[in-house]
């Protein structure tokens, strides 16, 4: 119809990139992109920096898109590129990290995803009324400020200190697995477990079926992955909390794209998650985890 | 006689440096062929090509009389030359009987399986430094811990043991003692006689008439000349090492020859 | 031959005892003594010494072994590898592909990995003495290499950074239990059943015995360290590596194929990595593009707190092995005692100071180090 | 002089020219020309070449210059060090320490910081010269147990491993403007009105110019690039940084106080880090437990990129200022050219290669090495 | 005259091997004093406790008659001891003048700042070395690219040049040829004219000859004797050297001295 032919918008994450929850990002802007018939680039930066970020929130502006993408994972670091960015034009959608609060803070149009703390926080209330008094939080990250705000999110909503019951379990499959039991072993009246993802989930799942509390420990993750959805299914896994990253992609490239071509913005922030998936109706989750889940 | 090295034409440039400009040597079985020459004349360099080292950047070698192409230093140990270079080849870690034996270690089978022969290591080691007038401590201490002198004998002790047809010396007895350099040219000589070629490096005229049947001055990386024992006085050779430059005097004694 | 060692008169007595104490490994048995020390004193009713838990980091150092086997025999030999991180990401990804996305039998998948890794050992070795660069660069940029491959591959033929579904693949398999599997477990059901060791009283095992077989990986990490420990003392390709890691020229004068024997080594710890990538991927049934991140340091502070010399041609197997039991047993064993795990760290730090610091000295009084 | 040289006809001729191309710097320039060639040709219309552009990967790059400048001078005195990256995390978090969390004024809060990050720098060279240990080693250490300081202490005291609020807390100071402001800005705006360079053309800084100053971080950059480049080629200092990484045994005997020389090193070195740090959290107002991750890689990659040798005794910091400037345009130019950014790790590798090659045969051309 | 420098019952143990078993030598000025001795004699050793290297484990120096102690070379060089090591002190990488000026570098003020005064170094520098009879390409040469010999030059020029009280040379001709031999040999005697005190150590009878007037032996880490000029042959001090124990004969020529 001739509106905005040639839009381009820039995600900016602030994952290493081989993180691999991110992956349903990158899939999720590239199907939107095709879709809307808009060009979208994926940046972040290679160790995860927040200060590299930065600088390529920078470089996105100096490129002139017709809109930026980005997180929110730390306020101050990010604030002013981001900023900086608005001031000269340049749309911008905060997704995934941050809160509704700070985006309006920094001029974005909106915020797509899910808040750290609250969504922890939710999933410590829903632990806490199925009986949970003590968990172990399963920290592979533990050098990420949004980690620590779930578990910290967890354990208030669980209405208890937080602790020694986080602990930074490193990256590698056999030692966070290890750990785990180790942890079990030195505290067996622990109730419950919290994974942070799927390269935290995946060990524990196996830790839990070593030592035989798979399915005995109440056991709830964040994010999907193909290994988790199957624990979920197999009842290891209570339920995983689901903040549904193919939509915090898809939806700002479709929300930018419409509001570039026809001046049309929701007049709301957008909540992708937290969703619990449990293991009613895990068909779909099951097809597309890893990919589009 | 038969050469059993022939050096044809060598020349050697390290990038913009021509260190030879070719050079023609023969070596002959069970004769002692000393290399003379200033310092930075290019005999390091020479021997080098010889025992494969470096690649000449010209010139041919030739081996018992058939063209030879060493590209690396085994390939000149296999085919029976020994050298001991000036820089030493010697890890200051090892034990005295690992070095020794290095490149060339003892087998014992066990099993069909081949394991080194420590045993027979030690024992050999122990024995030849004894030969050369070095008591060790014992065969597994460590090299870096001997002086410079006794690192010398070790390398000619190996080489002298392994050396199967020519023997390449690079100033073996520049930091040798009275006693192991007595030593060493009792070495040379016994060697010599039985049929082996020597070559021998040194700025030592003596050491050099001592052992030396024919003499070959290099300067500043071009043969100066060749002359055969007997043919040639002391005083001769060390004006011709000197590259027929003056020599500074002395006032006092030091007359004839350095 | 002792005769005449004792015929020198500038050399002081020395104790036969101490003689025989002083050794490569003295560092690392020190160390091991130390540790197993501060945790049974720290850590004994929290169950790290109970069957579960010598299990558990049993494991954990059977992990290190295998990697630091490798970079102990590459390290003596005067080279070091910093793409050993990169390479385990890489070889599980490769199976994962081979393996999961195009279908092949496991076996093949297997092989096919074994094989592309070890030649990308020895391209790094290759460009390490054709060159003379040091090892450190050219394996900085295998490193990065490697892991962008790793990451970019999956994401480009299927579109997502981990694939799962491994263990289903080989299921059947002939080969790939050599590296997933357990050994032992009727005897350890035997065992249990005749209240020789404990079992399970909580939770949907119970009963069994609280170990079910000795993993794979512990008898690949016995395998390797023995064999480590024999090629590098009791052979003569033991004295090239030394050679070549003491002095490159030299032994090269010396008719060393010094080349050969670093590229073989290079070649090897690849070998050992992929080994670590199968067992690995074969346990957890999956491969991500974030495995193996900085397992290189761990793996060269194993070697290092083993004793071995950073700038090569000193070192032994046997210290590497207990190098690894120790960074293995202080790392489980914080959890049992219940440490604040950022701690961890601090942890590491200063037994690798310490460790290097007596090693240090132990060696000194070896060789006479001057 | 020259008809000295000319005297030895062992010596084949080199043209003038030729001598003069031929320095330490010439591998980082040849990059810096090549690197600019690519995306000139590859990412014009990219926005990389606009002021803002420039502006972004200039920025980068001076980043990568303050810690490159003092890994350079380290390593051209024989050591380096790996906790820079540590370093930075440290320096930032203490800065927040002292500044957000104990209230302290912030000119006091950074200059202690300085101190403290110097002080560990200068125990990282006590430990290194009197232990005789590789700086790898001892730097390695150092790396984790700053890191899991960094971990350990805002988590204790503040439960969080972020701390914000830096920029308010130094506003109205004196010494933080030194490093988290911008200089010249009125001559950016001066420029801007006379049309001398572009204006923003939508959004509210319609008008205003694209660049409002230039960084501090830049100055700093610049700044730290001259010291070390003329204490490293003009000074007697300099020829003892140049003895002590060639052979410290022959510097020793020669009387250079190489143990002195080599703590300065690693001091100067946690200073540059600590610059780093303190520009970072003066722009972007919160420190975090995981700054600096990395970035002592990114240093000696700068460093060696520049023609620098590893293993000590050569270098040069311009060259190593052409390599922090090549790495800073490769990375931030390819996400103007839109690569795909898993493959930035590949192209890194690569360059790393290729420039060390390039430098390898560029100093045998020099030094006529063997 | 007095003793400059006075060694009194020098001891060094190195772990569990005695290097040194109680040395005592005096040295005077304006005199050239050859240390000599065996292999692992402990000659190296014993200056290097003399120049600061080492600590002596038990024993005193006394340096211009009062107690004096050498924690590294610096003071050593401080006190006006320039030495010539065995394992030379040379830079590779780095280019010959700066080498020659390491650690006494030349400084130029420019406003108030002390920069490295680089034309006076390379001037220098090519004079020195043309005056010990080596033609260097130019001051920028890297060490590495010289030959042994020309190392060992470049070495002893810069002691000579700085040298202020005693001059200290390790076996400075075993590498060198006829010429730079002689050259050494003369300049040792130049020095000692100055009244500066020359400390010699060689394996070289001849050369100790021509420039000693005292003669130390050493053997297995104690004072075998000393000697002053005159009053020794030189078949005497050669079985001294070789610690009283026989010498191998050659059948050939190698009479007399070695
Ligand atoms: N690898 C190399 N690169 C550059 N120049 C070299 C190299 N090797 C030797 N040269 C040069 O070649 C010349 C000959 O050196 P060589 O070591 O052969 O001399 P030499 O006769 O053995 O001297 P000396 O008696 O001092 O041992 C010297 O000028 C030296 O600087
Ligand atoms: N740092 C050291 N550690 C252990 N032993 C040493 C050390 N330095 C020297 N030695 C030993 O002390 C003895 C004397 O060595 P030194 O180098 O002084 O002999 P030297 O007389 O200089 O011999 P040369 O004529 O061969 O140079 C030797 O046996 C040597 O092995
Ligand atoms: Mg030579
Ligand atoms: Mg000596």
């Amino acid at each position: 119809d001739g509106h905005g032919d040639n839009l381009t918008y820039i995600l900016v994450s602030h994952a290493p990139d081989s993180d691999s929850w991110w992956n349903t990002v990158k899939n999720g802007v590239a199907l939107a992109g095709e879709q809307m018939g808009v060009t979208v680039e994926y940046r972040n930066p290679p160790t995860g920096d927040l200060a590299d970020m930065a600088r390529i929130i920078e470089q996105a502006a100096a490129a002139q898109p017709d809109g930026i993408i980005t997180t929110l994972a730390d306020f101050d670091v990010l604030s002013g590129p981001i900023r900086a960015a608005v001031d000269q034009g340049i749309d911008v959608i905060i997704m995934n990290s941050g809160t509704p609060d700070q985006a309006r803070e920094v001029g974005a149009l909106m915020y797509v995803g899910q808040p750290e703390y609250d969504a922890g926080f939710a999933a410590g209330q829903r632990a806490a009324g199925d009986g949970v008094g003590s968990f172990l939080c399963v920290n592979h990250y533990i050098s990420s400020p949004s980690s620590t705000e779930r578990c910290q999110g967890f354990a208030d909503g669980l209405g208890i200190d937080l602790g020694n019951q986080m602990i930074d379990a490193g990256q590698d499959p056999a030692e966070i697995k290890n750990r785990v039991l180790a942890y079990l072993n030195t505290n067996p009246d622990t109730d419950a477990v919290l994974t942070l993802g799927p390269t935290s989930a995946d060990p524990t799942i196996l830790a839990l079926q070593e030592n035989g509390m798979a399915g005995d420990i109440y056991f709830g993750t964040f994010d999907l992955g193909e290994n988790i959805v199957a624990g979920i299914k197999d009842g290891t896994i209570q339920w995983g909390i689901d903040q549904q990253p193919f939509l915090q992609a898809y939806l700002p490239v479709v929300v930018l794209a419409n509001y570039d071509r026809y001046g049309v913005l929701p007049g709301n922030n957008i909540n992708s998650g937290p969703g619990f998936v449990t293991a009613s109706g895990l068909e779909k989750v099951e097809e597309f985890a890893g990919e589009f889940r | 006689m038969e050469p059993i090295i022939q050096m044809k034409g060598i020349e050697k440039h390290f990038g913009s440096v021509i260190a030879l400009a070719g050079v023609t040597v023969d070596f002959y079985p069970g004769e002692c062929h000393c290399l003379l020459g200033d310092n930075g004349a290019g005999k390091s360099t020479f021997i080098k090509t010889m025992s494969g080292v470096h690649k000449p950047t010209h010139g041919e070698i030739m081996f018992e009389g058939k063209p030879m192409q060493f590209d690396d230093p085994r390939d000149s140990i296999a085919a029976g030359i020994a050298t001991v270079y000036q820089d030493l080849a010697m890890i200051p870690l090892m034990s005295v009987s690992r070095n020794f034996f290095m490149g060339n270690e003892p087998i014992k089978k066990i099993a069909g399986l081949r394991f080194f022969d420590h045993e027979h290591a030690n024992e050999v080691t122990m024995r030849e430094m004894r030969n050369m007038g070095i008591n060790l401590r014992g065969p597994d201490q460590a090299v870096g811990t001997l002086s410079g002198g006794e690192r010398q004998t070790v390398a000619i002790a190996r080489a002298v043991h392994f050396g199967a047809k020519v023997l390449i010396l690079d100033e073996p007895t520049s930091a040798l003692g009275v006693r192991q350099t007595a030593n060493v040219l009792a070495t040379v000589d016994k060697v010599r006689k039985q049929g082996i070629s020597v070559v021998f490096i040194t700025h030592n005229v003596r050491h050099a008439m001592a052992v030396g049947d024919r003499f070959t001055v290099l300067n500043r990386g071009k043969t100066y000349g060749t002359a055969m024992k007997g043919e040639i006085s002391p005083e001769e050779l060390q004006d011709m090492m000197a590259g027929g430059q003056e020599l500074a005097t002395l006032e006092g004694s030091l007359g004839g020859t350095v | 031959m002792t005769d005449t060692s004792s015929t020198d008169e500038r050399v002081k007595e020395m104790s036969g005892l101490r003689r025989a104490m002083i050794r490569p490994e003295l560092g690392g048995m020190v160390g091991v003594v130390a540790v197993f020390t501060f945790f049974l004193l720290f850590a004994f009713d929290s169950g790290m010494f109970n069957m579960q838990g010598v299990m558990n980091w049993t494991t954990v150092s059977a992990q290190f072994m295998i990697i630091a086997v490798g970079a102990c025999l590459l390290m003596i030999a005067g080279e070091f590898d910093l793409s050993v991180g990169s390479m385990i990401g890489f070889a599980g990804m490769m199976i994962a592909i081979f393996g999961v996305v195009l279908g092949w039998p496991m076996w093949i998948a297997i092989l096919i990995t074994f094989a592309i890794c070890i030649a990308f050992g020895a391209l790094n070795g290759y460009i390490v003495v054709k060159t003379g660069l040091p090892s450190f660069i050219v394996t900085l940029a295998t490193l990065f290499i490697l892991r962008g491959f790793t990451i970019f591959i999956p994401q480009t033929v299927e579109s997502k950074t981990i694939i799962g579904g491994i263990r289903e693949a080989a299921e059947g398999d002939w080969l790939a239990p050599l590296f997933g599997g357990k050994v032992g477990g009727p005897i350890f059901q035997w065992l249990g059943d005749n209240g020789w060791i404990s079992t399970f009283t909580r939770g949907n095992l119970e009963g069994q015995p609280v170990i079910d077989g000795i993993p794979m990986l512990i008898i690949w990490a016995i395998a390797l360290v023995i064999f480590g420990h024999i090629v590098l003392t009791r052979t003569r390709f033991g004295n090239w590596i030394f050679a070549a890691g003491g002095d490159a020229q030299a032994a090269r004068y010396a008719g060393v194929p010094v080349d050969a024997v670093k590229i073989k080594m290079f070649m090897f710890t690849a070998f050992c990595a992929t080994v670590f990538a199968v067992c690995q991927v074969m346990e957890f049934g999956s491969a991500g593009a974030d495995r193996g991140l900085l397992k290189e340091f761990e793996a060269i502070i194993a070697v290092v707190i083993g004793g071995a010399l950073l700038t090569g041609g000193y070192g032994s197997v046997i210290g590497a092995a207990l190098g690894a039991l120790i960074f293995g047993v202080v790392q489980q064993g914080l959890f049992f005692a219940n440490v604040e795990s950022s701690l961890f760290r601090v942890f590491l730090g200063v037994i690798l100071l310490l460790a290097v610091i007596l090693n240090t000295y132990i060696r000194r009084l070896i060789t006479g180090e001057r």
